[in-house]
């Protein structure tokens, strides 16, 4: 069904970024109001969408007006939607919680901090709804370079690590274009439902399969998948408090949708997991990827570190659940993912809370949130049990649902996996809380700030969340079963 | 084997400017050669591209007035062409953000090296 | 902060050379429906002939400012182009689709072709407008870092 | 366009990129990086991608090399000599994988100047034909690149804004000395 709401999709966040350095040119104070009421705008219609394309099929959106293959369309269907109102929703929270860290962090680059951020939404929603290889490729350069730039503006050691990112960046996305060339060598289009019509005809090609190769190398390097994740523990502990919310919660994520898009919609099922077996390969680096981001995480005193290795750990999982070959293992990946956005972004708000307010970077610095924040300090509980996997919580629920795909599917190496994950997990935060809670409180209490009322919103909106996508899992799992469910399974 | 490769140069020059731009990125410890191997790499996938797209016996793709009903293989292929702007816009944008951080980077730790930046952060 | 060059066979190249430039550029805007060329090309001349200027004849005024112009420049040009392509979407049709515009009195193709030449110049300002911002960018030197 | 001449410009281009990297001198680098992309210039005007040439022309061999040249201007024109390292041999090896692949997926790549190969048959065709009449730009890469395609172009342009406002948060002259 054609629409124009996908159009809407792409020019609200893009809009406003591009009036953000404008009129800010005027009034800096203007920045913040557009930015917020855009993404609250954009939630609206990523919701919309997402209902309309539940209840009548999915909807497309032809730029220029030229149907595909000769144009470029916009695709909302089940799992495109559920990415874009989980995306414009976390990044409507990392906003209005970033307010108050970029006034003290980034006085004076606060028209760029949103214009970026704004772009990188854009950029993020575009590759997620894109139904073109190449656009795809267009947008993912501009996420990219926003992101780099948002991890390098601290300066000093945050710049170094950006630089590196760039670096590893760019590889990823070269290789990318590069696996795009080859299956436009083989097909001779880039739409991706003209690409699956016609790639059976030439699978056996070495072409198709080394531009299979090249592109979830490509996007491994971009999502951080264990063993290329080196850019990213510097790249999310070094960023500015404001910007790690934004970066750790969705950035990440995308590159592994669109990985999920082309295996499963573009190849099918059947091919990647017999024809051309990137799956069994991919199942088995995400087991030890989520084992060894957990077992690294234990051992890291920087708070922020710790979660970044989390993050390497939690890619794992994603892509054992999506590697398992059920459908159930498939939406609990799925569901995973969304439940990590949330956990995610409550995480580095709290460690961004906790540097803002009294300067505690290190874990064993946290014991200082005991006296004046007991607030954020319960955020950080609650999303900490759900990053173990406690139920209610969203964590547990996922966890679970990958748990059960994996027994469906036999892979009783993945049930290891991620049960051994979910105990490394469980060490770290116990062995963080037990510092919390036992050590004592340093006796000159340094000077503590208020927490500021966008800060406690963002955080109570997050933990609520959390504990509400798990109350609810039945039935965001149902629409999972019901519209994101790739065929062939 | 040997002789698929000869016949084409084209693809042989992209596989050694490629290699060449990301053992350069990957390995050299100067921030400017690293970038100087990040253009390597993107003209490489250029390179990769256009010769997908040329046509034996075709003239550039700007359609002659004179023609009624245009054969498309008289044309070079303009699809491959169009993306390669893209990409040389996105590889110079690239270029221009990642030349700002090295000037930053040179701001504080006034080095290009990678390893003396190192040094100086420990 | 650049100084301005002192030679004087610096300054008239300079002179001569900036409008053959900047003419060049807008030929190849015009004509890039039926010749190589188009708004990403015109616009970088336009760059260029600006940054020969600047190297002839140094910056005057803050450079900060005149950075931050250059941005809303860029943002300005592509402002026109997704204001453009932002037309049709708001009359019920599809983004950039430039056979939709409401110019009275013509063709679809015709429509088209003028949509194209609107967006070429949209291109253009900010391709020039970013690559003259970037280029400041890039030759300003830390306060205090006199060399 | 010959076979022998694309042979010339390849071997230069090459050799050129091999100069600009083994030359200890960044400046010189970064001016024998500018003859490298002349020669591509050079190579993709004779392989009918004039648009591309004269991109390359003035993005490549122009903008880049200024963008180059006024880094190296605030920054050092010397590499350092320094030993080798332990990473270049995982480096070397990981490359070597990756030319292995290149060269295992190339056999099945459409021959270089076949009009019939299916990249150059199934869409691009109906650009060919249809462009004249559907958007009046016999300069079908305009057409492609400004209309059917415009969507990317769109986002090209916004590749660009970005860097702009990137390089603008980066570099902004900030009120206190961070060391």
């Amino acid at each position: 069904m054609t629409s124009s709401l996908p159009g809407f999709l792409f020019a609200i966040p893009f809009f406003a970024a591009v009036v953000i350095p404008v009129v800010g040119f005027t009034n800096q104070k203007f920045c913040r109001p557009i930015a917020l009421v855009a993404l609250v705008f954009l939630s609206i219609v990523s919701v919309i969408s997402l209902s309309e394309a539940v209840s009548h099929g999915p909807l497309s959106h032809e730029f220029g007006g030229w149907a595909p293959p000769i144009g470029i369309e916009w695709v909302v269907d089940g799992l495109s939607g559920l990415l874009m109102v989980a995306i414009s929703i976390v990044s409507l929270i990392a906003l209005v919680h970033a307010g108050p860290l970029v006034e003290k962090e980034l006085p004076d680059r606060v028209i760029p901090f949103y214009s970026l951020s704004l772009l990188l939404i854009a950029a993020l929603g575009g590759m997620v709804l894109t139904g073109d290889l190449f656009n795809l490729f267009v947008f993912l350069e501009i996420g990219s370079l926003a992101s780099y730039v948002l991890v390098g503006v601290a300066g000093g050691r945050s710049l170094y690590s950006a630089f590196r990112y760039l670096i590893l960046g760019t590889i990823g996305a070269s290789l990318y274009l590069l696996g795009v060339g080859y299956l436009y060598a083989a097909t001779g289009t880039l739409n991706m439902a003209d690409l699956t019509q016609r790639l059976p005809e030439v699978l056996n090609s070495r072409v198709v399969l080394t531009g299979l190769l090249f592109i979830v190398f490509g996007l491994a390097i971009k999502m951080g998948l264990f063993p290329l994740h080196g850019w990213l523990p510097d790249a999310y502990t070094y960023a500015p408090d404001s910007c790690t919310p934004l970066l750790a919660s969705v950035v990440t994520k995308v590159p592994l949708y669109a990985f999920v898009r082309i295996a499963f919609w573009i190849f099918g099922m059947a091919t990647v997991s017999t024809q051309i077996p990137i799956l069994v390969v991919l199942g088995w680096i995400g087991a030890v990827a989520a084992i060894v981001g957990a077992y690294l995480a234990i051992w890291q005193e920087n708070f922020k570190r710790m979660l970044a290795y989390s993050s390497v750990s939690s890619m794992g999982l994603f892509v054992l659940g999506f590697s398992l070959g059920t459908e159930t293992g498939f939406a609990g990946g799925l569901f995973y993912v969304l439940a990590d956005t949330l956990m995610k972004a409550a995480l580095f708000g709290v460690a961004g809370a906790a540097i803002y307010q009294c300067g505690a970077s290190t874990v064993t610095d946290l014991v200082r949130l005991r006296r004046n924040m007991p607030w954020v300090l319960a955020a950080l509980l609650i999303s900490a049990l759900s990053m173990v996997g406690i139920p209610p919580t969203a964590g547990f629920f996922g966890k679970w649902h990958l748990v059960v795909g994996a027994l469906e599917a036999e892979k009783y190496f993945a049930v290891a996996a991620i049960l051994v994950s979910s105990m490394l997990t469980a060490l770290y935060f116990f062995r963080m809380f037990q510092r919390v809670w036992a050590e004592p409180l340093p006796l000159v209490e340094p000077h503590v700030l208020e927490t500021p009322f966008p800060i406690k919103m963002s955080l109570g909106v997050l933990t609520f969340g959390i504990i509400a996508l798990g109350l609810g899992s039945d039935l965001v799992m149902g629409l999972i079963f019901e519209s994101a469910i790739p065929k062939g399974f | 084997m040997a002789d698929i490769f000869l016949y084409r140069p084209h693809f042989v020059a992209f596989i050694i400017l490629f290699l060449l731009g990301i053992y350069i990125m990957v390995v050299n410890l100067n921030l400017v050669k690293k970038l100087i191997g990040m253009y390597l790499m993107q003209t490489s996938i250029i390179l990769f591209f256009i010769t997908l797209a040329v046509k034996k016996d075709s003239t550039i793709p700007i359609l002659l007035p004179s023609a009624t009903a245009v054969t498309p293989e008289a044309y070079a292929n303009p699809l491959p062409h169009v993306l390669m702007l893209t990409a040389i816009v996105v590889g110079v944008s690239t270029l221009g953000v990642s030349l700002a951080m090295v000037i930053a980077l040179y701001r504080q730790y006034n080095t290009l090296e990678e390893d003396e930046i190192l040094g100086k952060m420990k | 902060m650049i100084r301005p060059h002192d030679s004087v066979i610096v300054h008239t190249l300079a002179r001569v050379f900036t409008p053959i430039i900047q003419l060049f550029a807008l030929y190849v805007l015009i004509h890039g429906h039926d010749s190589p060329g188009g708004g990403f090309q015109a616009g970088t001349l336009f760059a260029a002939s600006v940054i020969l200027s600047i190297f002839a004849f140094g910056i005057q005024g803050s450079q900060t400012v005149l950075e931050r112009r250059a941005i809303i420049l860029g943002g300005i040009g592509i402002l026109l182009y997704a204001g453009i392509g932002l037309l049709p979407l708001i009359l019920g049709e599809e983004f950039l689709n430039y056979g939709e515009l409401p110019i009275p009195g013509m063709e679809a193709s015709s429509r088209r072709h003028w949509g194209i030449l609107g967006i070429e110049i949209g291109v253009t300002i900010v391709v020039a407008a970013t690559a003259v911002s970037i280029f400041y960018s890039l030759s300003g030197r830390g306060e205090g870092e006199g060399k | 366009m010959t076979l022998f001449d694309d042979y010339l410009l390849l071997t230069l281009a090459v050799v050129m990129a091999l100069g600009a990297v083994f030359v200890r001198d960044l400046l010189s680098g970064v001016l024998i990086l500018a003859a490298y992309s002349f020669f591509l210039a050079l190579l993709w005007a004779g392989l009918g991608a004039v648009d591309v040439a004269f991109t390359e022309a003035v993005v490549g061999a122009g903008l880049s090399t200024v963008f180059f040249l006024m880094a190296l201007f605030l920054t050092s024109h010397q590499e350092a000599v320094r030993k080798k390292l332990q990473v270049r041999i995982i480096a070397l090896g990981s490359l070597g994988i990756l030319g292995f692949l290149l060269l295992f997926g190339s056999v099945d790549l459409p021959v270089v100047g076949d009009p019939k190969s299916l990249p150059n048959k199934h869409v691009s065709s109906n650009y060919l034909r249809k462009s004249l009449e559907e958007t009046d730009t016999p300069n079908v890469v305009t057409a492609v690149l400004a209309d059917y395609r415009g969507f990317d172009t769109l986002g090209e342009a916004t590749v660009i804004f970005t860097a702009g406002v990137a390089c603008w948060m980066l570099l902004r002259r900030r009120d206190d000395s961070a060391t």
